[in-house]
């Protein structure tokens, strides 16, 4: 029999919400990841973001699995990750890669924590002993830490270590630890790995005031404090306690200045880059800092382009000003002196009025950005490539994600400092491009565990196993009575045999659970355990081999109880609090829980294979090739005649050296040739129903008017968009006015010459930015009108050109652009939407008279050709095809996502996903990365895997139904509908996450969570407030 | 501000470098700039932003440059590395170059008490920050008579005394 | 007889408010004992029969736990669990249950503080109040209103 | 100009004046079926389905007894529509009830002629029968309750009648005026198109309005309402606790007849009889240990507070839980009470308007502050 296939392994190195989602991504398809992070807790920047732009929430556990999700953790992310197929590898660093395409040698370097945290049960005896105290990192130096310590506060298990550079060595924690987990000789550990693909996910190292010269001159006072300092000190497991303290006196701080661009934009330091995301983590902050502040807070941003050009950004910007009342204001200040009583104070020039003030501040956050070149070096020697032009890796011109270097891959913030729903949407692409690369390598998936039947006991009379944890005889004085609970729960109804070991942590711990399990009569087993087996499974999987059925297993954290006795802050007067007591409470309503919980088993669903993609433009075709690669099958379906979509048929090339049209050319060659993809030309959606793996949509192919049906299992929605119109400026009035795309056009074709061309006129923000127009940006126009300047001066080197800008939205390394745009000369001129550049026509052509910002003086000019950037514009037919799909499309016409952040390219009902920019105006390499983000969740389903649904989901006692259908409207997924035909509900057992809502919503439980039932919850209540005395004397 | 009659290249003439034209006056060489506070004050951005739309005459009779006190702070924090104190000379050189009669009254300051600001004045911030007392020049008379006669000698000073003698 | 010491029913969203929980009591800012919690999936999915169960078995109070609107994990269950406690605490106020013995709070994962003040609030408040006039076991076992209230 | 129509009738022949007009609707094929009152063969007044007009004479809408609540017969016929038009002759509370019926999906006015009639009260089913075999005609109530008496032969209307401030029904197609409209005639109002057009069809014309209805109505809300604030006032008095509460219910026997009255716990099984409270024996035995003693049947507080938390929002206070109740306890002013305060928190009134959504069924991200009193 051919020797077994290796399972697909990838190493994914860093562990931020980008690595972390890549990770999560190709654990679901069923390969074997190993999640490797430098700093002692996974998690990265996130860790340390309570509440994140444009929502101001968390919402971080939105990443998580959705139909998969009992594979993974299902807890707050901030705690911790856990899935089968991922290795987490925190405090690990990547020392060396060899080898090349398709399998690699990788040595990581597991430091020493000195701890093991798969047993320390997070006690804290140790903290509390350890004599050292040290600024802690997490908060930035804010607060201070121990020796031994927690890296991230909410971590669960704790996930403890000891700074070996403060620690003196006492040895106090080694004799107080109860499960002695600490060994102070201990190593680091190099390891070496077999991987078949790499994904380079380490993000960058920010500017801060140590590291960094020029930020000496801001290092004035304790109270001039980094953006991620700030976020620490409105956190609440930070050293916010109601009010924003500032960190020199703790005294409050009412007013807060923000400077932007620190350590970024400045060619003199070498970084003429933007970091893309100050703008709008600044504009958070200062919405924050009047929330949690209180309403006498007052908030001022200095900045120079205030750059909001993601989905809603703008809106969000607009509430800032108007509602929170942010004060912009456009200088960038020179440096802060600190006054006698420690207030910190700022000159800056105000142009309107040409003079000059002085304001005081109590504290001021410096938005610092991304210092990415060190970091990029580094990995690219690991590698043996050599940076580009740029000092960056060299990636693939169009894939962001994709390394030159084949197998390798990267995302987040290695592709610059990005946003969050960047960071995840490229996480995916990476995951996506991984999965393409290792379908062409000989490697096998994880086998899926098969399904256990279920076995006759299941259905036996409920008879539970108890397994306790006494945690360590070096507890000596321990706070629960282990017998007298022992005897207690033993004369319980329902309990087959009650087993009380200690160190089940230990090996021959397990082993002696292991022998009691397999002779056990029992059907159900609850474990009191700690942290570490409550949060990890490694116990659950234990259970399973001795024969339990995974839902039949609970265990919960009786460690905390039996410790509590030690910090108890108010023991009651009449001597010990009764800790038997509460230890026998908390087991009783798991037992009484469990004795009610029926066996639960996955349904395999039935999953056509082949996916739908709408619209042929340059996201579609790469999303459907991406997956007709990997044998799906694919239905392409556009509503011209024409493949390309508007870049594809329009934009010969672009400031960076892109070439749309042709690329687009040679996409649809491969398309049209492709056997897995069949092309439907001039055809429109009517409309569809049906849920993941079984869709029907209605197609009306409007050239020969008549209706077909595709049935699919997922759909992808890349309809893309075209340049905005306009009425404003007086366009059409005069052949002299064009917009971009016009003028991109002329050029090309030479109708228009610019050669003899004095003057050229440009206006941004034409229609877009404003309440009554587009309330959006469109995050193109900038560049693209620097790229057709910078046309315009090589035809015309003595013209002058005049950029009219509101903000210059050249995010991000394309800031080279902008100053390449200033050396060839051109002149830009910034607006403010309350005083607009005027156009009107003297005979024939346009006047344009606008304030000069600088100066301050009313400035004329009559060019040969006044050029309006009109923005981007949704499809009009996103509408129908929305409501064909039952998809939501905000007022500006683009598609609703599930989540902004967290799910960018997923709709909330599973088995949907968007593309391009039918979902917001983006660059053509964005839009690459989102068809490719979109492609690998279509394929997670269509990949020809058994999918199950999980184990808890709503069912419908149908025959007590009255079909009142409060459930279907109270879900928020969309996973039930009432079939008019079967006159029944039908649950979509993929999309049901499970969340209760229409149990409740349901008054007589004929909609029912299995395995978390009225009956049981209510059972568990009684065992909680009952009094019936535990066994007074152990028998 | 007349734009009609502005001289697109007139930047070549005065500060013919790549470096101006990468400013994108955000204004960080105003805040800092002692001469800033003077009255007219000293608005390097706004010199820059003359000098790249090339207008002349504003640029021919404005006085400010010769206000800066060659501290190069904002060449210190200029982050378009524009070398805005080079500006401010070459300005003055160009000034100079096209009408020979400009000789700016500042010179009458530092005959005077060797500085073109007053500079002891801020004797209760010094203190307070717990700086010594400035020795300046007017508080030592010999020295003052030495350093006036040294300047006679230059040709700028001995060809325009009118401007020295006092009466 | 040991000072009264309120017995409250803790309904704590799996998300964020277990998060706080975890985090209160491992991070050693322990909370007082008297508080039994019971983690639920979301604070939506806490059915009113849970809480009206919860004091006529006794409990002198009923704290629901719940993420704030927009960290929800399931997009909005919050909002909806909002609803049902404004609904839910106009009945049982008709009948002498306190509004300040049933409380909805949001408790995000980091604000661990914040659970333990709003758990002593909770007591201190409770004390206060004094037993809930269905807490048969405070009247002490021999009056002849003992009884469970079916 | 609401338009009405004048039936005079000469005393005792009330009913029969309906009878023709109802006749004539259906042979004109203005509607299919006409559900209303009519005195049965046997004895008593029932909710009848008449699809053959030459029935029509036992007609008696007037007869002041609501056996069942009409809206959970309407429900039942219009829940899979027949297709077939239907005039429907119902009370107010009847009404209001079939109004949250429909939002919930269990009723369906498409092919509804939905006729509403002034109430002034109903006796009890067995009170009624006994009066009606002493003879005491639909007319003689009609008069008697219109100048303020509905007390006759030691009976009166039913306490909830006494308390409720819609004797006028609301979203109805036509109404069946009779407060203010003086003796010996009634009046047809139609309030919608689909009224009109009924008029129309069956060759009535519009004349002038009663004079003194405006008036009278207003009168007899305002007393109806000052009699219902006394009512609740009295009953929050005398059962402010749970222990008040287990006095008023103490011989209830968990027989739900109540619930399957209530024409709004459309529930087609209660959660009550479900598996849900069909408990274990060692779990009895577990409250049993508590005190020692454990009253049997169990949850029967829990019962009436759980149900009014699901249903308190739609109660019309129709008092058909009163009517039901085998042990004759006055659960009418128990949900009433607890109506009035759930639906007065989302300013919400259960058979106000079809498209006033249900309050827990609509939710907002930034509503109800005040219940968790938290700012970010």
């Amino acid at each position: 029999m051919a020797e077994k296939k290796p399972t697909g392994t990838v190493l994914v190195a860093g562990a931020g919400i980008s690595g972390i989602k890549a990770a999560i991504e190709l654990a679901e398809i069923g390969y074997k990841v190993l999640l490797t992070d430098a700093s002692p807790q996974i998690g990265g920047i996130l860790a340390k973001l309570d509440n994140q732009f444009p929502t101001d929430h968390c919402g971080m556990c939105r990443m998580l699995p959705m139909v998969g999700r009992e594979y993974a953790s299902q807890y707050c992310m901030r705690k911790g990750l856990y899935h089968e197929n991922i290795e987490i590898l925190p405090f690990t660093e990547l020392k060396s890669v060899e080898g090349d395409a398709g399998n690699y040698t990788v040595e990581l370097l597991k430091k020493a924590r000195y701890i093991d945290t798969d047993k320390c049960n997070g006690l804290g005896e140790c903290i509390r002993v350890c004599p050292v105290e040290t600024a802690d990192e997490f908060n930035h130096g804010l607060t201070l830490r121990k020796a031994v310590y927690k890296p991230v506060p909410h971590s669960t298990p704790q996930m403890l270590l000891i700074d070996m550079e403060t620690c003196t060595r006492c040895g106090e924690c080694v004799k107080v630890c109860p499960t002695n987990v600490i060994n102070l000789s201990a190593e680091d550990e190099a390891l070496t790995r077999q991987v078949h693909a790499i994904v380079l996910a380490s993000g960058v190292k920010l500017y801060n005031l140590k590291d960094f010269e020029d930020a000496k001159s801001w290092a004035v006072s304790p109270d001039v404090v980094s953006s991620l300092a700030f976020e620490r000190i409105i956190s609440g497991s930070g050293t916010f306690d109601g009010t924003i303290r500032r960190p020199s006196d703790g005294r409050p701080a009412k007013k807060i200045a923000w400077v932007q661009c620190m350590g970024s934009r400045n060619r003199r330091q070498k970084r003429d880059y933007c970091s893309s995301i100050c703008c709008m983590f600044a504009l958070k902050e200062a919405v924050l800092a009047k929330e949690k502040g209180g309403d006498e807070v007052e908030t001022t941003i200095f900045y120079m382009d205030m750059r909001t050009f993601g989905k809603d950004f703008y809106r969000y910007y607009e509430r800032a000003v108007d509602e929170h009342g942010v004060k912009l204001i456009r200088c960038r200040v020179q440096g802060v002196m600190l006054n006698p009583d420690k207030s910190l104070s700022m000159r800056y020039f105000d142009s309107e009025t040409q003079e000059f003030f002085v304001s005081d501040y109590h504290m001021v956050v410096l938005s610092t950005g991304q210092v990415p070149y060190e970091t990029h070096q580094k990995l690219a020697d690991l590698l043996h490539v050599d940076v580009d032009s740029r000092k960056l890796l060299p990636t693939d011109p169009y894939d962001k994600v994709k390394l030159v270097k084949p197998g390798v891959f990267l995302c987040g913030s290695l592709m610059g400092l990005t946003d969050i729903s960047e960071a995840v949407g490229s996480g995916i692409a990476a995951a996506g491009q991984v999965s393409r690369f290792l379908s062409g390598l000989d490697v096998s998936l994880l086998e899926e565990e098969e399904i256990p039947e279920p076995t006759a006991k299941d259905r036996d009379e409920p008879l539970v196993s108890v397994v306790l944890c006494k945690c360590s005889e070096k507890m000596q004085e321990s706070s629960v009575d282990f017998n007298a609970l022992g005897a207690g729960l033993k004369r319980l109804n329902g309990v087959g045999e009650v087993h009380i070991l200690d160190m089940l942590c230990s090996d021959e711990g397990k082993q002696t659970v292991l022998d009691l399990l397999a002779k056990s009569k029992c059907n159900r087993l609850l474990m009191g355990a700690c942290h570490p087996f409550m949060y990890r499974k490694s116990l659950k999987n234990l259970a399973k081999k001795a024969g339990f059925a995974a839902s039949l297993v609970e265990i919960t954290d009786l460690s905390s109880i039996v410790h509590r006795g030690f910090f108890d802050p108010q023991p009651v007067e009449s001597g010990k609090r009764d800790y038997t007591r509460l230890a026998y409470n908390d087991l009783r309503g798991h037992i009484e829980n469990l004795k009610l919980k029926p066996a639960l088993h996955v349904e395999s669903l039935s999953i056509n294979p082949a996916a739908l993609v709408v619209g042929g433009g340059i996201a579609g075709m790469h999303a459907a090739l991406s997956l007709a690669q990997r044998g799906v099958e694919v239905h392409l379906v556009e509503k011209t005649d024409r493949l390309g979509g508007y870049a594809g048929t329009r934009i010969e090339h672009t400031i960076d050296g892109l070439t749309p049209v042709s690329m687009a050319k040679d996409l649809a060659g491969k398309v049209l040739e492709h056997k897995h993809i069949t092309l439907h030309k001039n055809c429109e959606i009517v409309a569809t129903q049906g849920s993941l793996g079984a869709f029907e949509t209605k197609i009306r192919d409007v050239s020969k008017e008549e209706n077909f049906y595709l049935t699919h299992g997922a759909a992808i929605i890349a309809t893309g968009g075209h340049e905005g119109a306009t009425d404003e400026y007086e366009y059409g009035n005069s052949d002299q006015i064009l917009t971009q795309a016009e003028l991109k056009d002329g050029l090309a074709t030479g109708e228009i010459d610019v050669g003899e061309a004095e003057t050229i006129v440009m206006i941004q923000c034409v229609g877009s930015r404003q309440k009554e127009g587009r309330e959006y940006c469109s995050r193109i126009c900038c560049i693209g009108a620097i790229a057709n300047a910078l046309a315009i001066r090589e035809k015309n080197p003595e013209a002058r050109i005049f950029i009219l800008y509101r903000d210059v939205m050249t995010y991000g390394f394309t800031e080279q652009y902008y100053t390449q745009a200033r050396l060839a000369g051109i002149i830009f001129v910034s607006y403010s939407l309350d005083n607009k550049p005027k156009v009107e026509l003297v005979d024939g052509s346009p006047v344009i008279t606008f304030t000069e910002p600088v100066l301050n003086a009313e400035m004329q000019l009559t060019p040969d050709y006044l050029i309006l950037s009109t923005g981007v514009d949704a499809e009009a037919s996103n509408r129908e095809v929305g409501k064909a799909f039952g998809l939501p499309v905000n007022e500006d016409g683009f598609f609703v996502e599930a989540d902004s952040k967290w799910r960018p390219v997923e709709f909330l009902k599973v088995g949907l996903y968007v593309a391009g920019v039918a979902h917001s105006p983006m660059t053509l390499k964005d839009a690459i990365l989102q068809a490719e983000a979109a492609a690998h969740k279509t394929y997670a389903y269509l990949s020809g895997r058994k999918i199950h649904t999980a184990h808890t989901i709503s069912r419908v006692h149908d025959a007590i139904c009255v079909r009142c259908q409060r459930c279907v409207t109270i879900c928020p997924y969309g996973a039930r509908s009432y079939d008019e035909a079967l006159d029944r509900i039908i649950v979509d057992g993929a999309t049901c996450q499970a969340c209760g809502m229409c149990a409740v919503e349901c008054q007589n439980n004929a909609a029912e969570i299995m395995g978390f039932s009225d009956k049981q919850i209510m059972a568990v209540i009684d065992a909680g407030l009952s009094k019936d005395p535990v066994a007074a004397t152990p028998d | 501000m007349d734009f009609s009659q502005s001289d697109k290249d007139l930047w070549k003439q005065i500060y013919h470098t790549k470096d101006l034209l990468h400013c994108f006056n955000c204004s960080t060489c105003l805040s800092g700039c002692p001469a800033s506070h003077g009255d007219p004050p000293l608005l390097v951005r706004n010199l820059a932003r003359m000098v790249v739309y090339g207008l002349e005459e504003d640029l021919l009779n404005d006085d400010t440059p010769w206000a800066c006190v060659s501290c190069s702070r904002c060449e210190e924090m200029c982050p378009m590395d524009v070398k805005p104190f080079e500006m401010i000379l070459a300005i003055r050189r160009w000034q100079t170059s096209n009408d020979e009669t400009r000789v700016p009254t500042a010179i009458v300051e530092i005959y005077k008490r060797g500085y073109t600001q007053s500079v002891g004045t801020n004797t209760e911030l010094r203190a307070s920050l717990g700086l010594p007392e400035l020795q300046t020049i007017t508080k030592m008379p010999e020295m003052l008579k030495l350093y006036q006669e040294m300047l006679m000698k230059t040709p700028v000073v001995s060809e325009n005394d009118y401007m020295f003698n006092e009466e | 007889m040991s000072e009264f010491e309120p017995k409250i029913v803790g309904f704590f969203c799996n998300w964020c408010t277990f998060t706080a929980a975890d985090l209160a009591g491992t991070s050693r800012l322990s909370y007082p004992h008297n508080i039994k919690i019971i983690r639920m999936m979301c604070s939506g999915m806490v059915d009113p029969k849970y809480v009206i169960k919860a004091f006529l078995n006794g409990a002198d109070g009923v704290l629901i736990g719940g993420c704030w609107p927009g960290d929800c994990h399931y997009i909005n269950g919050n909002l909806k669990a909002r609803r049902r406690v404004a609904m839910l605490t106009e009945i049982l106020k008709e009948y002498g249950i306190d509004e300040k013995r049933f409380w909805l709070r949001w408790i995000a994962a980091s604000e661990g503080t914040m659970l333990r003040e709003v758990v002593n609030d909770m007591t201190a408040k409770l004390k206060e109040l004094g037993p809930s006039p269905l807490n048969r076991e405070a009247l002490g076992e021999k009056s002849e209103k003992a009884k469970m209230i079916g | 100009m609401a338009n009405f129509t004048k039936l005079s009738f000469k005393k005792g022949e009330l009913n029969q004046k309906l009878a023709d007009l109802f006749k004539g609707m259906m042979e004109k094929g203005v509607v299919d079926a006409l559900l209303a009152p009519m005195i049965q063969p046997k004895r008593g007044v029932m909710l009848t389905l008449v699809t053959d007009p030459s029935h029509l004479g036992a007609l008696d809408p007037f007869a002041p007894v609501v056996p069942v609540n009409g809206a959970r017969i309407a429900s039942s016929i219009t829940a899979k529509p027949s297709g077939r038009k239907t005039a429907m002759v119902l009370r107010s509370c009847e009404i209001r009830a079939l109004v949250e019926l429909c939002k919930l999906k269990q009723a369906n006015l498409d092919d509804v002629l939905l006729i509403g009639m002034d109430c002034l009260g109903r006796y009890e089913n067995l009170d009624f029968v006994k009066l009606r075999a002493e003879g005491q005609s639909s007319e003689a109530f009609l008069e008697k309750a219109l100048a303020g008496n509905t007390e006759s032969g030691g009976c009166d209307v039913s306490g909830a009648c006494k308390i409720c401030e819609f004797p006028v029904p609301d979203n109805v197609d036509l109404r069946l005026c009779a407060i203010g409209t003086g003796a010996e005639a009634v009046y047809l109002e139609s309030l919608t198109p689909k009224g009109d057009k009924a008029l129309e069809a069956a060759g009535l014309n519009t004349g002038e309005t009663p004079a003194g209805r405006e008036a009278a109505v207003q009168q007899l809300v305002k007393k109806r309402k000052e009699a219902c604030d006394a009512a609740l006032a009295q009953y929050r008095e005398s059962t402010p606790s749970i222990d008040a509460l287990e006095d008023r219910v103490a011989n209830c026997i968990n027989c739900y007849n109540c619930r399957v009255a209530c024409p709004v716990c459309y529930c087609k099984e209660c959660v009550f009889v479900t598996d849900t409270f069909r408990h274990n024996g060692d779990q009895y035995m577990g409250w049993a240990d508590t005190f020692g003693t454990l009253k049997m049947p169990t949850d029967t507080i829990f019962y009436h507070l759980t149900r009014m938390s699901h249903m308190s929002l739609f109660c019309v206070g129709c008092g058909q839980c009163t009517s039901a109740c085998p042990n004759s306890i006055d659960l009418m002013p128990m949900f009433r009470a607890a109506a009035q305060k759930t639906q007065g928190r989302f300013d919400y009134q259960a058979g106000r308007s079809h498209d006033e959504k249900q309050p827990l069924t609509v939710f907002e991200n930034d509503e109800l502050v005040e219940v968790t009193g938290q700012v970010k």
